[in-house]
């Protein structure tokens, strides 16, 4: 175990980039939303991306899946890539297993997509419309359809939001494992601190479109929720996103006259 | 200035709804002769062929239609017709012909057999083929016959599709002009007699009779004066609807007049008998449901106003 | 869906009976305290304002009822509503024959139509040429059809295609068949690929503007979706335009249908000794209202089957759409 | 959106010159082992395979270009490629004439039918045939686009109402315009009323069906969030429904545009003196196939027209939409 | 402060009912997804409803805002709803500000939405289409839309899902100012159990059709997320949800074979 996080480690050192980002900038309607943005992901490396809500990240998500190329700058991505998006954007006419294993090459492989939405804990629902999905049933099927690609950089916008804390501790397992297992480089944006720090090599935050804060967890897996190096990267997380641990303590205000 | 005569004085309550077909021929020799300022009122409908103008009469729509000596049979053969041909416009009969594309080897009505002839369904086109065929011994099962409107028609000859074509008017004129050669002749076989139809509401009314009697002697009137001198102003009328030259619709026009002048008569035994035998071909064609015979749908009430309207 | 909301203020909704829901119930001593803190919005706006002082009555409440429970007592039957329609047309009409509205020099009664329709039927005239235009409407439908689905995606698929394909067919749509009939013969002859040609005409406008109008209303987000699962242009076609293209598609099927009947009586003035076009255009001339209501009627009812076989063909392929189906009236 | 990628195995992509990303760098050690935890994976498929132990090569890297670079160089600008449709019809039609393929008496040439139209407007027959046209498919128009929408809300919002109507017009539809022109005559008499009648019928069709199934195609989950904010029946209609309805509304009207100039056709064949109709059927009648093919041209110009029209207010009213609007080709 | 939280706590006693469900079912194709429940919500309350993703939260909210009649059972509501949806459901074709006060009487009053958008933090996208929000903008935009209403009974579901640490405070902090405000009764889910205990008089986990287990938290505001109190209750919440605060530590794990 130990030894694999040395790999990792060795990697990171080695510089042997998988997503290459130079001075990106990018505007929707003279409103600059990404700046002069600089980012390197080593092969294999796990980056989480905080940030307030409306900074970029998914534009800059977006930017990386290739689907935006209104920009400027320079961004090198491997070619093999998959996306969980922010909202799960399921094919509504096609059923939920269909959903997963659509664009793999050869037939459509059934049992393959049943493997993964048991691995996210939906495989009963296999064969029924999108529409019927709870919330949190379609961002796991949104969640398989984009593991199942087993890409050399995966792209996951929030897909833990809608999840319940037992189901969300699994799929955070799945992913890791998944990553653990083929080494592939992800790029993770939540907005749950804990879970940055769980997960990945790196967290970043994003602010005022460029790449604000950075920290390199370099705990050892599985990492102690406890412990003093996690709480204080906590801390200073929160802190780099405005919330001052005693903030959270303050709500609701029954005063009336804390709010910001 | 012509007047009604038939004693009826006060006409100026009467209102004539007649029609009028293609360019609104009648109309404009009206007014080209100086003749439209009637005391009665009329209100002129054009209308794209008689068939649209009976089924605005048997609609009650129209007081009077006018048309070629085929659309009545067809608006009659039900048995319902609530309209009586009144009087016969004479005319001319070119420009109905049988002809065949440039270069074909065919130069008679004979060699017709076994071709594919293709024909305006329902007009005197059909009608004049049916007789020229007899006349050449064929029977109507000998051709293979191809209803057709007649710009497909000429389209149809042009592309090699039918052998020949049976049309009139324009088409005829046009498809000469590409070359094709005459084969067969309505001229002869077709009467030249154009109908005045009046709905039966109209024809129970004294006032309209005098004021429809009225009316086609003036028309006669118009057509005469036309005739006398104003054939180039005539010319230059039809050119500007029919948008030909005016030398074009000159030569045409005299060449009709020469064949068969154009005038309004009273309506007569032969002009029934003309119209039974068109009958009759249609009902040997099967077109129609039964036996037609035509004197239901004619009458001679106007023939005494129309007499004296004529003569004044 | 029906919402059943019976705002009764302060009271228990009626229908509601044996449960004394809601309302100030006997005995609710701190009533005041509460609604107190309750307060009142008769307005709903004013997001700072201040709880006024007003009267401390208890909300309005209503019961959620089941969709069973209203649904008792007697209902018409779908298929008898659907019915109505065209049973009230066909009332109508014999009552305005048999009062004298319509004269039957324009529009022969039912009961003609009827004595008609059998006496075709028996000499098989009437079938021959349902079956003559039948043939030539599905030949020239499935052609359209093509066409319309290449156009559409051409169009709907590349800018190019767009730029040369749409403003093409916006402006060939405007020109009338009727005048391309002598082109028609020019090019196909006057057997049976001219009437086949226009029908294909016809069909391929309605069919093309909602294939074409449905592959632009693709949700954008789909799109993205499926470029990123690596779907190839094929893919992307078959996945995901070419079913969100479906709805718009099916709206254009059903004009399209009843158009490739209609482009027949047209058609079937080339050269056409069958046929229901044939036949209605014949009665025309013949003055036969007996037979061209005959005609008419036999179009509506071929009318009401294509709709009948599009509303089925919704039915199953538009299953997995969640959208509004009227509310339950 | 125009995606570039130039899938480069193991090396940097064409036009990245400059820097030198992706692949093998020179002096990279360690690769071996890296690639070893990395794993290639040629075909995607199979969850649990294990790490093969293929050769250690660097996985295909891409560069994502921006648009404005890709765009660089010569680009024919949108309305000329616009105008390549029509024009380039123009040329076939043009050869075709020269080359005799199509003989002058089927169709006229460009050049016959140019004189034509000078001539026509200098005596001003050809835009007193407009205006008249015009006015009558002005009115027709909107009339026709009245009773489609209340047809298809009636349709769209009841139950009811769709069994009531929806079956009619499936019906209606399917009859043909042309054998009900005696019963308009009756009904409408022969003067303007008949014809705009028609134009109306042949208007309602197309917006009804559009409509209709616009509104049956509303987001389920918009109307119940609209339910939610109190919106009554008016409010729903005007504020969910209606903007749902309107991308196929605006198919359904770029449709029923061409078709109110077509039923003139037909409509002005019924004591008409003027009108595109009057001068198209008249043309016919004598044959000059010039005057018919400027009718022709007329209409597909109308067409062309109308098909902006509709252009310019799906741009405006539909701005709010995240839609596929084709490749960036 | 303490007063109020007493008069809610005298709430609580009078029985009060703001919402009462006896005996509710609901089945999807003969699949029972609630099944007789029972709940009563009293005038004021704040209830937090926990739950497995896919247990049917979404679908007793949809039955309280009167969107889902195919039930058996009892259900009395406010007439005087609003909804805050799982997705935003914006109208895509309205300006977001338009959104915000849809539905409202009298004008358009686009004060009163830049008042409600300012308090979530994006008044300055009052004027913008819908398309053009990231997720968490949407998601503040149809929080705003359901708080204008000030409603009697006020359904949030998952609200905040999408917020960033500090936005969501924000957030939670306003939810709590209104029903201060205004008393109304909110019946909240989440995924969050620390969120439930900071806002909520009641929490209730959803289970098996019913609700499974309830907590009364009759501590103090604010809140103290450190208090023993506070701890206890979130060791048992998540228990009860499956999750042992052990299992949170062990994501990732590296071994590959702790996968559920
Ligand atoms: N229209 C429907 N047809 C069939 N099944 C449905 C339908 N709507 C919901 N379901 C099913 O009912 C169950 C409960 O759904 P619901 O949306 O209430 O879950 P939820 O508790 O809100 O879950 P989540 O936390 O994931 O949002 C789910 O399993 C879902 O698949
Ligand atoms: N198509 C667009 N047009 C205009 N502005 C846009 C568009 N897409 C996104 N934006 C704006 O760009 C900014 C960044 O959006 P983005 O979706 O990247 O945010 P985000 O960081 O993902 O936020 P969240 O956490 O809320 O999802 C937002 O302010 C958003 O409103
Ligand atoms: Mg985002
Ligand atoms: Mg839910």
């Amino acid at each position: 175990m130990s030894e694999q996080t040395l790999s990792k480690t060795t990697l990171t050192e080695t510089k042997n980039a998988s997503v290459e980002i130079h001075g990106l900038s990018r505007a929707f309607d003279g409103r600059t939303v990404i700046d002069a943005l600089d980012l390197t992901i080593e092969q294999g490396e796990f980056v989480a991306l905080l940030g307030q809500s409306g900074c970029g990240k998914s534009t800059l998500l977006r930017i990386l899946a290739g689907l935006d190329d209104e920009i400027s700058g320079q961004v090198t991505v491997p070619s093999r890539r998959s996306a969980a998006f922010q909202s799960p954007r399921l094919m509504p006419w096609l059923k939920v297993w269909r959903n997963v294993v659509l664009g793999l090459p050869g037939k459509p492989d059934r049992a393959l997509a049943t493997r993964y939405l048991a691995e996210v804990g939906i495989d009963q629902r296999a064969g029924v419309w999108p529409k019927t999905l709870s919330g949190g049933e379609a961002q796991r099927v949104s969640l398989a359809r984009a593991l199942v690609r087993e890409p050399e950089l995966l792209l996951l916008d929030e897909p833990f939001g809608a999840l319940d804390a037992l189901t969300r501790v699994k799929a955070q397992r799945l992913v890791g494992e998944l990553w653990q297992r083929h080494g592939c480089s992800i790029l993770l944006v939540t907005h749950d601190v804990e879970e940055s720090l769980l997960l990945a090599d790196r967290v970043l935050v994003m602010d005022a479109g460029g790449i604000a804060h950075e920290v390199t967890v370099d705990l050892p897996r599985p990492r102690d929720i406890g412990s003093p190096e996690f709480v204080a990267m906590r801390t200073q997380l929160l802190a780099w996103l405005g919330v001052h641990d005693a903030a959270t303590n303050a709500a609701p205000n029954v005063d009336g006259n804390a709010a910001a | 200035k012509s007047s009604a005569s038939s004693g009826s004085s006060d006409l100026s309550s009467v209102t004539l709804a007649v029609g009028d077909t293609g360019w609104a021929r009648a109309q404009a020799v009206l007014k080209l002769a100086g003749l439209d300022k009637t005391p009665y009122k009329v209100k002129w409908s054009v209308f794209q062929g008689g068939d649209l103008q009976l089924q605005a009469v048997r609609a009650g729509a129209l007081d009077v239609a006018s048309s070629s000596e085929i659309p009545p049979v067809f608006a009659a053969a039900d048995g319902n017709a609530n309209f009586k041909v009144v009087a016969v416009q004479k005319g001319t009969t070119l420009q109905q012909e049988v002809v065949a594309p440039k270069g074909s080897k065919i130069t008679s009505m004979a060699q017709l057999k076994g071709k594919k002839v293709g024909y305006v369904k329902n007009t005197t086109a059909e009608y004049f083929l049916y007789e020229l065929l007899k006349q050449a011994g064929l029977k109507w099962s000998d051709i293979k016959a191809v209803p057709l409107l007649p710009d497909a028609g000429l389209a149809a000859l042009n592309g090699g599709s039918i052998d020949a074509l049976a049309s009139y008017g324009n088409s005829i004129i046009a498809a000469h002009g590409q070359g094709a050669t005459t084969i067969g002749s309505g001229a002869d076989i077709l009467s030249g007699n154009f109908n005045w139809e009046a709905s039966d509401k109209t024809i129970a009314s004294a006032a309209k009779r005098a004021a429809l009697a009225d009316l086609l002697a003036r028309v006669n009137k118009g057509y005469a004066y036309i005739r006398n001198g104003h054939e180039t102003d005539y010319a230059k009328v039809t050119a500007t609807t029919t948008h030909q030259s005016v030398s074009e619709a000159l030569s045409q026009y005299k060449a009709g007049e020469q064949q068969r002048p154009t005038t309004i008569g009273l309506t007569t035994k032969a002009a029934i008998v003309s119209e039974q035998q068109v009958a009759d071909a249609f009902d040997a064609l099967g077109a129609l449901p039964k036996h037609l015979d035509v004197s239901t749908f004619w009458t001679d009430v106007l023939n005494s106003d129309l007499r004296k309207a004529l003569a004044s | 869906m029906s919402v059943q909301e019976h705002v009764t203020p302060g009271a228990a909704p009626p229908g509601n009976a044996g449960e004394p829901a809601a309302g100030p119930e006997p005995g609710a001593g701190p009533q005041e305290a509460v609604a107190g803190t309750a307060g009142t919005r008769a307005g709903a706006a004013g997001a700072g304002a201040a709880t006024s002082g007003a009267a401390p009555t208890a909300a309005p409440r209503l019961t959620i009822r089941p969709a069973r429970q209203a649904r008792r007592g007697f209902r018409v039957p779908r298929s008898v509503r659907r019915a109505s329609g065209p049973v009230g047309v066909l009332l109508v009409w014999y009552l305005a024959g048999v009062s004298g509205l319509l004269p039957t020099s324009v529009l022969a009664s039912p009961v003609d139509v009827l004595r008609q329709a059998w006496d075709l039927t028996a000499n098989g005239q009437l079938p021959s040429a349902i079956v003559a235009s039948g043939k030539r409407a599905a030949t020239g439908f499935a052609i359209g059809a093509v066409i319309a689905l290449v156009l559409a995606l051409t169009a709907g698929l590349f800018r190019l295609g767009e730029d040369v394909v749409d403003s093409s067919m916006g402006m060939f749509r405007a020109i009338p068949w009727v005048g391309l009939i002598p082109l028609f013969i020019v090019w196909f002859g006057i057997d049976e690929t001219p009437k086949i040609a226009l029908v294909a005409l016809g069909v391929t406008y309605p069919l093309y503007f909602n294939i074409y109008g449905g592959i632009r209303s693709a949700d954008s987000q789909l799109i993205e979706a499926a470029r990123m699962l690596g779907l190839g242009r094929i893919g992307l076609i078959r996945y995901v335009i070419l079913p969100s293209a479906l709805p718009g598609a099916l709206i254009g099927l059903r004009y399209a249908l009843s158009t490739a009947w209609l482009a027949l009586v047209f058609a079937e003035q080339v050269n056409a000794s069958n046929g229901i076009g044939y036949l209605m255009s014949n009665a025309q001339q013949y003055f036969r209202t007996d037979v061209i209501v005959l005609c008419l009627a036999v179009y509506a009812i071929l009318g009401l089957l294509c709709d009948f076989v599009v509303r089925l063909l919704s039915k199953r392929l538009l299953t997995w759409r969640a959208s509004f189906d009227g509310d339950g009236a």
